[in-house]
């Protein structure tokens, strides 16, 4: 009796180690992937990288010279997208969760914007150029680019934003409504403040990915090569993600670019994978201070 | 119940979407005075309590019938504002909860938001903590986090903070469930204190704390109002003899 | 300032030139984005670039569009391209007449001893079937048949280079700027493509590349498009691997 | 009551904001079908989605993008073949296993991986994976459905694992408790309370990583291959729908047939993930289990 | 206290992190008998409860001093495996948490782990829900979900689970704190019952119930074992002061 019961614990406990090791290994074999990946872009692009390589512009046909004007592009429309994305985002989210009477229509709503969070991004490029650069005819330009890459993250901030009002503890609600004070007062004063941790998490989450994005610019706003910084928002820009992907793509000279196109990619990363660690940096001091 | 009644209702029924959660309920609130809610859980104390400052207006779905007097007014009327309802009835809960802001911003928080006595908050916050009988303890750290004071010291901030308000009729649900032995003491000597000044109605599930602090008790059952009268009264001789099974631990 | 855009293969030698051009105009400000010749010409008909590059001639359809919306498309013949196979250096193969090029690429051709070489597969690598190049190539090789649908279609010259240079399965055809040492041009009906025998038509596969303008062009746009044509400006369409037009007349010289 | 105007001005404001989004998004989906309907009128929509042949340059052009919707769907359901164990058991490895005190990192780690741009990763494969793909199994080519799978899932592993460590780390503790207090291992209240009561959200997780795969547009541009052709083997090419859009859309003539094609290819792509969504929705509102005990 | 003590703690101190919640406990529990343990909110009952089953081992940073002993042997030592000791000494929670599964496959949870095979599985599911008076109300829903069934039945539910374990000791935490008054009485009503066959330890915090269930009653106050003798000894002429104000409702 004892053994066999000492037996099936065995038993168990085998399955119990076999399952653990599976575990551990693919969670090692994802952590050698993705780390295998950064190792490699870091050890060829880490080169190129120099002072010159971030602030000159580029020359002979991109094989000399920097990327500067790149660089500069994909700040341009990310903020360009920030400064889109994320107040219709927030204020979609805020109505969405703190006004709308919760129901059908609402659930749709909802499926509707995750719809569009799963749409591919080239489809977002597609709306851009129909919608902004012919029809509104901003040309393909940094407005065109900003607003299709601000609304390419607008699901994304929306989401990010709904979960972060909705973490917020209904009894804080209660309590500053139970002092008499008003709605819109309750939300500014309380809600929001609260749920600021993660609205600014998911929204850099998005602008991340808003930086890191090629095909919504390709048609829109991105060009291959401009010899000076654009001067007004109707100008063209070269952008990172682009500029990777014509210089590993076209061009006369893509073996002797390929040492720059490391660099770049290793910049482009570097920006991505920043403002992502700034994210996440802020949500956890946040949520430290903030214990409920 | 010979003292002026400063809350009344009428007929009142209460539903959650289709279920019903309290029965025709016609009851009266004295001025100053504590008046207790018992009853087994889900009876329907919390919903009534809820109900005398709007606070389900919150709940999707919920609808009231009858009437619900408020110094002689319908709180439930169209045009009555339930913000300034909310004003006058100020409530405390029973997880207390603060704000995740400073000792003195809880307290600052309601008037300065509605304006009133916005003039001198420094005074309006020490008077009021120290209503809350919390003043010495937290008069060095009013910059401090409220999340940091221990469990009754923040039901008390709570209770500081309705007062801040100066409201008319201060609601309490179960505010000392959560706290200690020691906390609980306090805030039943808050208590004791307040009601030379508010109308004060508590729920409770602690018969002995019910006996000990209140003027008048409400037995509810079901979302029915079984049996409502002098404290006193209903701890020594009920009428009705559910309400004896109850104060006496036979059943709940 | 001036925006250009269209083909991909027109990229370096528009890139190349407004660098030496601005060098020696300093404060002139041009932009350059590729995305093929339909982008370039549709960008020119909305009247969003100045100059839209196509290694192709416009379309019927482009010009009515064009026409409806009041853009008036003028062409200017920058340089000519000669279209060459290429294979990865290790294949034996050296040339193929365009017939058995076209027998590949319809994919009745399939194994390399079949035109001479080891016995291998062959890997069909095309370009998109809507870009400049590889509507010449289906003018020039393939006339009405069609490239088998099993064939790669890479996105641009720069992918066809990169995987043919790894691939030695592999024949693909670029224009010939794209042509480096990690590839090997073949032969076409015997002849070698360069410059001489592509000006001479011996060599059967060329194309002219083109700057389309809205009416003729004006001030800067007209000044940039008289520096590639320049002397100065064919000797960089040159060096960036293309044929020259200056180097066409001398050819027509010659042959007279 | 003036303070009741100011409310309702409030709140109109944001109700105004949310329709713009919500209006954009509408035109987003609008647009997609103002340009792409017009191919059916050349086209009937059986030929359209089952027709094999894809020549939409030649003339007679063909306009059937069968090919294309098998290699965007071989491609998916392999890069999901190859993620969902592997995101889902990492997740189960970051939430359950892993030591509290790195827990976070990980955790962190993952999410940083969710960033890293798909231009990147299709760098990656089309310079690094491929030329080794195909030296080291001497095929005839590297660019092709297992290489682009691959990139693919080492994109939606991130995704599909954050989603699923957060319902597993939801599972109420009680849940777990109840098992541990019946005398069951680690392993089986892994196995049979955990995983089951977060299976509404790891189905969410999957849905998610399958929609960013099928719309992803970079990695299988540049690594898939792009023969319009049903393939034989894993190690074919095959031109994925997302891919035939961002590489044609240059240089089709603006307002042809061809553009029209491409438009409609977007549609596809945009019914997919629609219904890829519907299912995510409808899951997850089947496996949902109310927390808590409700009483 | 004459009968077979079951379990034994020496001198046991229980650590979170680097706060003490229990000091140095040294009590026995009797066989086949029902020991109630009250005391204010926060004073150790729960944390003491879990550390007989070894639960607290789920939580990070804990630590024990001092011996437990279940049958004579020290359930903390090295070797001894908890899910062998949790199999022996099962534990039903304050809040009811059954698996969001079926009824059936809730019973059936534990005993299929531990290899009981199919054939004998339906008669255990029947005994134990029949031992736990619920098998009426649920015969013929067995394949329902569990979390459909109302809440004391929910809780009757996670008694059967932890019965078809067949366990030793039951622990029980709060198990009728969150259920309405019919419930309780169901409930109380099956720990007489079961008390003929296992040793039920229970946490409560309603003194009426403990007077009314158990044999011996142990009182706690922020860690310390104050009072512990038969529960009518307890209840009627308690030794310690702090006792009598407790049980008598003067605090909590
Ligand atoms: N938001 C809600 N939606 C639907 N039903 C509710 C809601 N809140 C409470 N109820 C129901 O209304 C009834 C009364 O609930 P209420 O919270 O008023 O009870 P209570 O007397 O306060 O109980 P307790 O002592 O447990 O707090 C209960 O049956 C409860 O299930
Ligand atoms: N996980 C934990 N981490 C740290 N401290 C804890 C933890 N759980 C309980 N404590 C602390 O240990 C002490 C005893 O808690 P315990 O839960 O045993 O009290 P209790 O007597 O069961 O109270 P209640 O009647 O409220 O359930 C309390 O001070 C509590 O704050
Ligand atoms: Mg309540
Ligand atoms: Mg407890």
């Amino acid at each position: 009796m004892n053994e066999s019961i000492n037996s099936s614990m065995k038993w168990r406990y085998f399955k119990q180690t076999l399952f653990f090791g599976i575990v551990r290994l693919s969670f090692l074999i994802i952590a050698l992937a993705l780390g295998g990946l950064l190792l490699y872009i870091v050890i060829n692009g880490i080169g190129v990288i120099n002072l010159d390589f971030i602030t000159t512009m580029p020359t002979d046909s991109m094989t000399r010279g920097g990327i500067m004007p790149a660089i500069v592009g994909t700040i341009y429309l990310t903020v360009g997208a920030i400064l889109i994305g994320l107040p219709l985002g927030v204020a979609s989210a805020i109505y969405l969760t703190e006004y709308a009477v919760q129901g059908r229509m609402i659930r749709i709503i909802k499926i509707g914007i995750n719809c569009l969070a799963g749409v591919p991004s080239v489809v977002f490029g597609l709306f851009g150029l129909g919608l902004f650069v012919v029809m509104l005819k901003f040309g393909s330009s940094i407005l065109a680019g900003s607003l299709t890459l601000g609304f390419l993250i607008l699901p994304t901030i929306i989401g990010a934003a709904e979960e972060a009002l909705k973490a917020v503890p209904q009894t804080f609600r209660e309590a500053s409504l139970a002092l008499g004070v008003s709605k819109w007062q309750t939300i500014f004063r309380i809600v929001l403040p609260n749920a600021l941790p993660g609205i600014l998490t998911g929204s850099i989450l998005g602008v991340g990915r808003a930086a890191g994005e090629t095909a919504p610019i390709m048609f829109t706003a991105a060009a291959f090569f401009t010899a000076k910084l654009p001067e007004s928002i109707f100008g063209e820009v070269m952008a990172l993600p682009y500029h990777i992907y014509v210089l590993a793509t076209a061009g006369t000279h893509i073996e002797e670019t390929r040492p720059m196109q490391f660099g770049t990619v290793l910049v482009l990363i570097a920006v991505v994978l920043g403002i992502d660690l700034l994210a996440i940096i802020i949500r956890s001091r946040m949520r430290r201070n903030k214990r409920w | 119940m010979d003292a002026n009644m400063i809350i009344s209702l009428h007929n009142v029924n209460f539903y959650y979407g289709p279920s019903r959660a309290l029965n025709d309920i016609s009851m009266d609130f004295p001025e100053k005075q504590v008046t207790a809610l018992i009853g087994p859980s889900g009876c329907g104390k919390s919903t009534l309590l809820r109900l005398l400052n709007r606070m389900n207006d919150l709940i999707i779905g919920t609808r009231v019938e009858g009437k619900v007097l408020f110094e002689g007014k319908d709180i439930y009327d169209g045009h009555v504002d339930p913000v300034e309802i909310r004003r006058k009835i100020g409530m405390v809960f029973q997880k207390p909860n603060p704000f995740p802001k400073t000792i003195y911003n809880n307290i600052a928080y309601g008037p300065k938001l509605t304006g009133a006595n916005a003039g001198d908050l420094d005074a309006l916050v020490e008077q009021s903590l120290k209503q809350a009988v919390l003043w010495d303890e937290v008069k060095d750290v009013l910059n401090k986090s409220a999340m940091n004071l221990s469990g009754g010291q923040q039901q008390r901030l709570c209770i500081a903070r309705a007062l801040a308000m100066k409201p008319d009729v201060l609601l309490m649900d179960e505010p000392t469930s959560a706290l200690d032995p020691i906390s609980t003491a306090k805030i039943e000597e808050l208590i004791e204190e307040l009601k030379k000044n508010y109308t004060i109605i508590i729920v409770t599930h602690n018969m002995q704390q019910a006996a000990r602090i209140s003027d008048s008790t409400a037995f509810f059952y079901i979302g029915n109002l079984i049996e409502y009268n002098k404290t006193e009264k209903i701890f020594t001789n009920p009428d009705v003899k559910q309400t004896e099974d109850y104060i006496t631990g036979r059943f709940g | 300032s001036v925006v250009i855009k269209g083909s991909t293969t027109v990229l370096p030698i528009a890139q190349a030139t407004l660098e030496a051009y601005m060098k020696a105009n300093k404060g002139v400000q041009i932009s350059l984005s590729g995305g093929g010749s339909g982008d370039g010409i549709k960008a020119l008909i909305d009247k969003s670039t100045d100059i839209a590059t196509s290694s192709r001639e416009i379309k019927r359809e482009e010009i009515a569009l064009a026409g409806s919306k009041g853009v008036k498309p003028v062409a200017h013949v920058i340089a000519y391209d000669a279209i060459i196979p290429v294979v990865n250096p290790k294949n034996k193969v050296q040339g193929l007449s365009t017939d058995q090029l076209s027998q590949i690429y319809q994919g009745k051709i399939t194994n390399w001893k079949e035109v001479g070489g080891d016995n291998l597969k062959i890997v069909v690598i095309s370009r998109d079937s809507s870009s400049g190049t590889f509507e010449s190539w289906d003018h020039f090789v393939m006339k009405k048949s069609r490239v088998a649908a099993t064939a790669q279609m890479l996105a641009s010259n720069g992918a066809i280079v990169t995987a043919i240079a790894k691939n030695k399965y592999a024949i693909g055809y670029l224009g010939m700027g794209y042509v480096n040492k990690s590839v090997k041009g073949l032969q076409v009906n015997g002849v070698t493509a360069s410059a001489q025998t592509a000006l001479s038509k011996q060599y059967p596969m060329s194309r002219e590349l083109y700057m389309y303008t809205n009416g003729e062009p004006k001030g800067e746009v007209a000044k940039f498009i008289a520096f590639i044509k320049s002397p100065k400006g064919q000797e960089i369409v040159k060096k960036e691997g293309f044929v020259p037009l200056t180097a066409f007349k001398e050819g027509k010289k010659a042959g007279k | 009551m003036n303070r009741k105007i100011k409310e309702n001005i409030i709140k109109y404001i944001f109700f105004a904001f949310a329709l713009v989004s919500i209006i954009v998004l509408g035109l987003i989906v609008l647009s997609l079908f103002r340009e792409g309907m017009p191919i059916f009128k050349l086209v009937s929509l059986s030929d359209f989605l089952l027709g094999k042949d894809w020549y939409p340059t030649s003339d007679p052009a063909s306009f059937g993008i069968f090919s294309l919707i098998v290699g965007s769907v071989i491609v998916t359901f392999l890069a999901i073949f190859i993620a969902v164990p592997l995101g889902v058991l990492s997740a189960i490895y970051i939430a359950e296993i892993a030591p509290a005190s790195i827990k976070e990192i990980f955790k962190s780690v993952i999410e940083l991986l969710a960033g890293i741009p798909s231009v990147v990763l299709g760098f990656f494969g089309m310079v690094i994976i491929a030329p080794w793909m195909q030296e080291t199994f001497d095929l005839p080519t590297g660019l092709n459905i297992i290489n682009a799978s691959v990139i693919l899932a080492i994109m939606a592993i991130p995704t599909i694992s954050s989603i699923s460590e957060d319902a597993l780390y939801a599972v109420p503790n009680e849940f777990k408790e109840a098992s541990y207090a019946l005398g069951a291992t680690r392993f089986e209240t892994i196995a049979k309370v955990i995983v089951p009561s977060a299976l509404s959200g790891i189905s969410t997780a999957v849905i998610l990583g399958i929609s960013r795969a099928i719309g992803e547009t970079m990695v299988v541009l540049m690594v898939a291959g792009g023969a319009a052709a049903i393939p034989g083997s894993i190690f074919d090419s095959v031109r994925p729908m997302p891919a035939s859009i961002a590489a044609e859309m240059g240089e089709a003539p603006f307002g042809g047939a061809h553009y029209h094609s491409l438009f409609a290819i977007g549609i596809v792509l945009f019914f997919l993930t629609l219904a890829f969504n519907l299912i995510a929705d409808y899951l997850s509102h089947k496996f949902h289990q109310s927390g808590s005990a409700t009483l």
